[in-house]
């Protein structure tokens, strides 16, 4: 039923201990024991996302910026269980799945490979909701909250399931031989896109271009990007669904991207701006990991040192031209995932290894593995630029995208959530009960 | 000697500073302060907690500047200030016996007068 | 021995490779290997409980409160292995444990279950330092540290140790058919209800109900319910104590009845308020996990969702309410931890399912599970809050439980630590030695 | 080839299930799943380590103290793939490996014992990051930045490789039977040594002695040492490499001894300035983590209670002695790393155990364990102190080790890398690129 | 035109706010400063270093007010932020020579009469 | 009565923190500011935006002394703070009509004589 899943198993044979290998379709205690870490980890990572993006944000928003995470965590969290889960690996067409998991009907402890299926779901959960969530960095300082809810829960099942269940839930690009080992293409092309188009659809923020917006908390970007790489080894660690030698390949390329986009992002800082910052230095280790995600199963651990030089450099450069022009992705997620991704995905054409699990890639003297990934790229981009879209747009009918230029100034977190980051307590006045609902709802509008 | 200190909205500050250059005036210390007039109160929820925001950030500006440039000084920050909501702030004009450049030990009208 | 264990080692049957089930009284890998990770995933609760509680204070008292956490992981640690796990999980009577295991005597790499009996006490050890740190949340900003210290330290051996054993360690109330996964009554009604004591006979904050007490730090509030969903999931999926279907079920349920209760609270808040607040969205990851722990590994998935949106609106309700009396459990720790483990505890008896592991249920048939419930909450409750009462006035024989209010208008940080949680170093002068001591001893009075 | 491996796979066959043992040199999923979790522990800890020296610092150096770790992620990673790991693990002789493995030819997925080559790779490297990361306590607030980032660069090769082979890769210190479990003479002595010594060649803060220097940040502190108590379970559970008996012995072994530690302290700290400090408690976890790091598979849990009450001691009094000293070793390294591992590698020598996986130790009768132990300390530190020396003075020819007085009153933040930790916006203008250049290249020197 | 400058203590804010709002003073600004005066000092300790604190936190108030305000100001501020030990603080009062409200260009005793 | 103002860097806070005790000046209360004047600007690039910063970290201290101590005070600082670089700050000295000491409603001299 799972291509992904089989496949895993082929290459699983190989390494294991026969008593292990001989009944497949058993549930492994020691893969089951590594996909229940996997899955936390993989479930930190949005609360890491919080952080990294809640750090790069004005004062003022960034308990916004914080919640625009955390709250994924519940709604994309939720419904996936309920519904995107069926969507994506239900059976279903070559185009999406169908309901016939629906409240995860027939999912239980049962082996789904070498795990319970209960457990397959979560972790693909997991993935839903740091997808849905890796958007928000392209419209903090201004959405509203209520319609970027309405956002993520939607899109999580009209752009997410679908793409998935192509990429991995027998669907068609996965049957056309494209590479994504744990999300290139799913994950990162797909939030890339949705992000850069849900920008243009917002427009920039009213000071954007005239004043400087800068980090005020640098310390909390660092930490998000540590407990991201952290996260990381169970996004793709754990996409082997299996505690095997590719599950162990996966987690070293993990290691290995990231530490050589690093390398190669100080080198450009350097000789570019004189500086060797601390946001750069963050923002290539999510490049790095972005760019090894699809590849992390399929290529060497030099391909993969290799992978992680070559995509410092498009991130880079598209960064410092993004921010001189008009389009406010406030926090260049299309530079980082997008471009991350397709780089990464392009490149796993270029690296496969059959040695190391992958298929052979153009090094290997298949060069059409290339083309194969740049299809799936661009049909996973198109999909996603047209219907975040129209998702939009239709949201708008309803209830306007952006805060009014007043709750803008004041910061979103005190005109949409009616608190600040930093309290100090200074001049605050308690209210009693017969005070507090007219204000409320009288003098201050609500975003 | 006048000292003009001046509490604004921080949002206006970048066109407070870019007025104020334009009117020569280069020297200015800048702080964060929170004030209270007749803006409308925020309300803020912490668990069942609610609370009136008395208290709204502000910038204030000291400016020493000698005689002549009193006026335009109080009128560059008027000007770039202004948004017309309540809020706006306040300019106090205040006398000064004596200024010294710390550097220098210049005094008076020649410890405002910026050295480029 | 150990009820739990064996209770488990049943279900474990069912679902694992013949290859393990065999020789059921070894160790296993894989059991092993999870039971590592849940064990530091759980020791990771109390730093992460430290910044949920450190950023709810004000800045003068952060690291007072986080101290409260960390200093459990001393004191309670050391001592659990030193008494409290022989008191716990001695054979003992219907009551208490004894003293056969004092200091580890006999505690080695043996199996207990398929894992290393060692590893088993490190496991419940982390669950009696948190279990204490827990309560820390109702007195911050006025308890002084040298009694608070004692006080946990006795907590852990006279109250802690007893529930543990009546529930887990072959006690009257496993023996009367109470499910408690994780520790709905063990850690949370205990910890809750021992906090609501400890509040009163503190008494209230000088400024509370008076001035506005406000949060200092969201982000850090975030931070720590960030961290204790992820090291939660140690908590629940490692209570299975082996890596199979019920640690996988737990860890699910783990993850989507905190989801649900995050999605009914925003929904709360919303319409309560008007804005959907992050020290709200927080609250409710904590509330939701609290209330799953009793259930998770006895309930289906859906179950999860059901009895996590369920449990969101007492909890809610009180938390509003409590704000408006006298009572001063200052960081709702009675209405979190106490309240959503009474919540969690009845609905496991509500929707516990064989199927899924557990017993029968009341959707089940068996509505008299619940009034097990009900007679197990009840005996926690009436026990911990007697004994804290006693114990607290005890200390308070010795040393006064409260700061002066000279103290507690400074700051606790300063008061009682010697220490800024932000200082700038402006205005500081270093002391050399002779000059010291006598500032030390002379000039501000020690708390 | 790896003593370390063969050895701890003798002491395997003692508790595994015979399924497992009988194919001693297959994978097995289940250590290879603890082995995967072990090297994500360990990699996080080093942005852990970020946090806890960046806390320590003024803020103007926050960021400049956080890049040390964070560079040497990048930096010490990527040459550990590339060179680091053949050096420490190639056959060579007693003095050093060789480049058969550079590059990572033949590292692959095979086994060595019972989890792949590149795991075991990982694992290593991130061993390496850690060490070298750690010395940067030593010099942070002044040392410039690209010496700093050549010197980790050279330093792994040079010292951490040949120290490692030594030790674990079948050099002399491991032949001569040495217990060094988990790297209390590679990882701590080594690092604290090389960090005084990089603390006397640099010289001391032009504020040192002089003013207060405080730190910035006590939450960050305590956020890095529970994130560091983390991550230490898997760096020294992980180095049973296994999920066995000794790794659960390591794991709660690495809960005990901190745990002892920090009541030592707590008590020291009462007595000695009648304050228990947040400083304090976050520094006695990371030296009762020290600590254990030789011992932890080696001796016995109440061993591991002892090793940690008694290790509190000289630390503790070296700090209070060398604040009073010219020598600014900033963050005390040496006191806690290097005398933590002094301490704890003696120490393994005496309560050592046969019983619970080590060699007989002092306790059991064989005082002679204690006097290898010494020479083992005493050749790391020799060596490590001469070449980091060298080192330093190398670089030096080439660039100057130190930031001007002007930088490092400006803070390095700036200086060195452009950023402000918690910047404001206010006054920032926004450069177009015509007027960015000179001023980069202009106005303010580059560190 | 006088600007009553006052530097109390962070936690008598509330009440000096209160007594000032009693007394029709509703235009202020406040910020956070530290203060050096006869208060005991503060020790602390970071590892083995030993501090003395000699600056308290205090809050400073600037209240521009007219000459009929004047007293009716101090009188409230000394009231409200009275506890009698060391530290209460300091209050001066300065001449001002012009105050500018910015939003409406009023001047003087027009421009810190409150609009409501 | 006057209000010495004085504006400095951070780092020469001890120095004249230690200026001043030498000076029998003993009460003051310090600020966190940040001012403008003719020192060279820092730049700073946060991923591709390079932003110059117009402001840099100051200290202003607000010390009320009686005529006898003006120019001591003025001298201590002027002293203490001076470093010969371009950005060491400026003093303004403003008239103070009446200074009240909150604890005691001394009033003008007395009250900002120390009590010890
Ligand atoms: N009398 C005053 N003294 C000092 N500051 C004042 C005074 N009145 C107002 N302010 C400051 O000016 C800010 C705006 O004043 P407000 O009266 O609200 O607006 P407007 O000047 O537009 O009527 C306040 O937040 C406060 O900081
Ligand atoms: N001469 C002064 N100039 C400016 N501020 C002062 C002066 N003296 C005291 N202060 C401020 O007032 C605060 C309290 O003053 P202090 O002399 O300690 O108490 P008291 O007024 O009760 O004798 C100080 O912390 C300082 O902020
Ligand atoms: N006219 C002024 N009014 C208020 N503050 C000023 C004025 N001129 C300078 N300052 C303050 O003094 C600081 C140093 O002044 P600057 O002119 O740069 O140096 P210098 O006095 O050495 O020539 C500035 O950063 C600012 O805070």
């Amino acid at each position: 039923m799972f291509r992904r899943t089989v496949c895993f198993m082929a290459v699983l044979m190989v390494f294991v201990p026969a008593a292990f290998a001989q009944e497949a379709d058993a549930i492994s205690g020691a893969d089951t024991a590594w996909l229940l870490v996997s899955t936390a980890l993989v479930l930190l990572m949005t609360p890491a996302l919080a952080f990294f993006y809640g750090g790069l944000v004005r004062s003022k928003n960034a308990l916004n910026t914080m919640m625009m995470s955390f709250v994924a965590l519940g709604v994309s969290g939720a419904l996936w269980a309920l519904l995107g889960y069926s969507l994506a690996f239900g059976e279903g067409s070559a185009w999406i799945g169908d309901f016939s998991m629906a409240a995860l009907k027939g999912v239980g402890l049962e082996p789904n490979g070498t795990i319970p299926s209960l457990l397959f779901m979560a972790f693909q959960g997991t993935f839903a909701i740091i997808t849905a969530a890796l958007i928000s960095g392209a419209v903090v300082e201004r959405m509203r909250f209520p319609s970027y809810m309405a956002f993520i829960a939607l899109w999580g099942l009209l752009v997410y399931a679908p793409v998935c269940h192509w990429v991995w839930g027998g669907g068609w690009i996965g049957e056309m031989g494209a590479l994504d080992f744990a999300g290139g293409a799913v994950v990162h092309v797909n939030a890339g896109v949705a992000a850069m188009v849900a920008a243009l659809v917002l427009g920039a923020r009213k000071d954007y271009g005239r004043e400087a917006l800068l980090p005020h908390n640098v310390p909390f970007v660092l930490l998000g990007a540590g407990i991201l790489w952290f996260g990381w080894f169970g996004f793709n660690g754990g996409s082997a669904l299996a505690a095997d030698g590719i599950a162990a390949l996966a987690l070293v390329n993990t290691m290995l991207a990231p530490a050589a986009c690093l390398v190669a992002w100080v080198f450009l800082d350097y000789f570019v701006t004189k500086r060797i910052t601390a946001v750069g230095v963050a923002t290539a280790i999510v490049v790095g990991l972005v760019a090894i995600t699809p590849a992390a199963g399929f290529v060497s651990p030099t391909g993969a040192i290799a992978l992680g030089l070559i995509s410092a450099f498009p991130s880079y450069l598209l960064i410092r031209w993004r921010t001189r022009t008009k389009l406010d992705d406030s926090l260049d997620v299309f530079a980082a995932h997008g471009v991350g991704g397709i780089s990464g995905a392009l490149l796993t054409g270029v690296f496969a290894s059959v040695a190391f699990g992958g298929a052979e890639g153009m090094i290997d003297g298949n060069a059409a593995q290339v083309g194969i990934q740049a299809v799936s790229i661009l049909a996973v981009a198109g999909y996603s630029g047209i219907v975040t879209f129209l998702l939009l747009k239709f949201i708008g009918l309803f209830a306007p995208l952006r805060a009014d230029a007043q709750s803008e100034g004041l910061g979103m977190d005190i005109s949409a959530h009616g608190e600040e980051a930093y309290a100090t307590g200074e001049g605050a006045v308690l209210l009693n009960d017969e005070e507090a609902p007219e204000h409320v709802n009288g003098l201050i509008s609500v975003t | 000697m006048k000292l003009v200190k001046a509490i604004i909205r921080p949002d206006r500050l970048p066109e407070v500073l870019r007025g104020l250059y334009a009117a020569e005036v280069y020297g200015l210390t800048v702080s964060r302060v929170r004030g209270h007039g007749g803006e409308v109160e925020k309300v803020e929820t912490y668990r069942g907690t609610t609370v009136k925001m008395e208290l709204h950030d502000k910038i204030m500006l000291d400016i020493g500047v000698s005689e002549p440039f009193v006026d335009r000084t109080v009128k560059a920050i008027c000007e770039a200030a202004y948004t017309g909501e309540v809020g706006d702030g306040k300019i106090f004009v205040l006398p000064v016996e004596r200024i010294v450049r710390v550097r220098t030990k210049e005094e008076d009208r020649a410890a405002v007068t910026p050295v480029r």
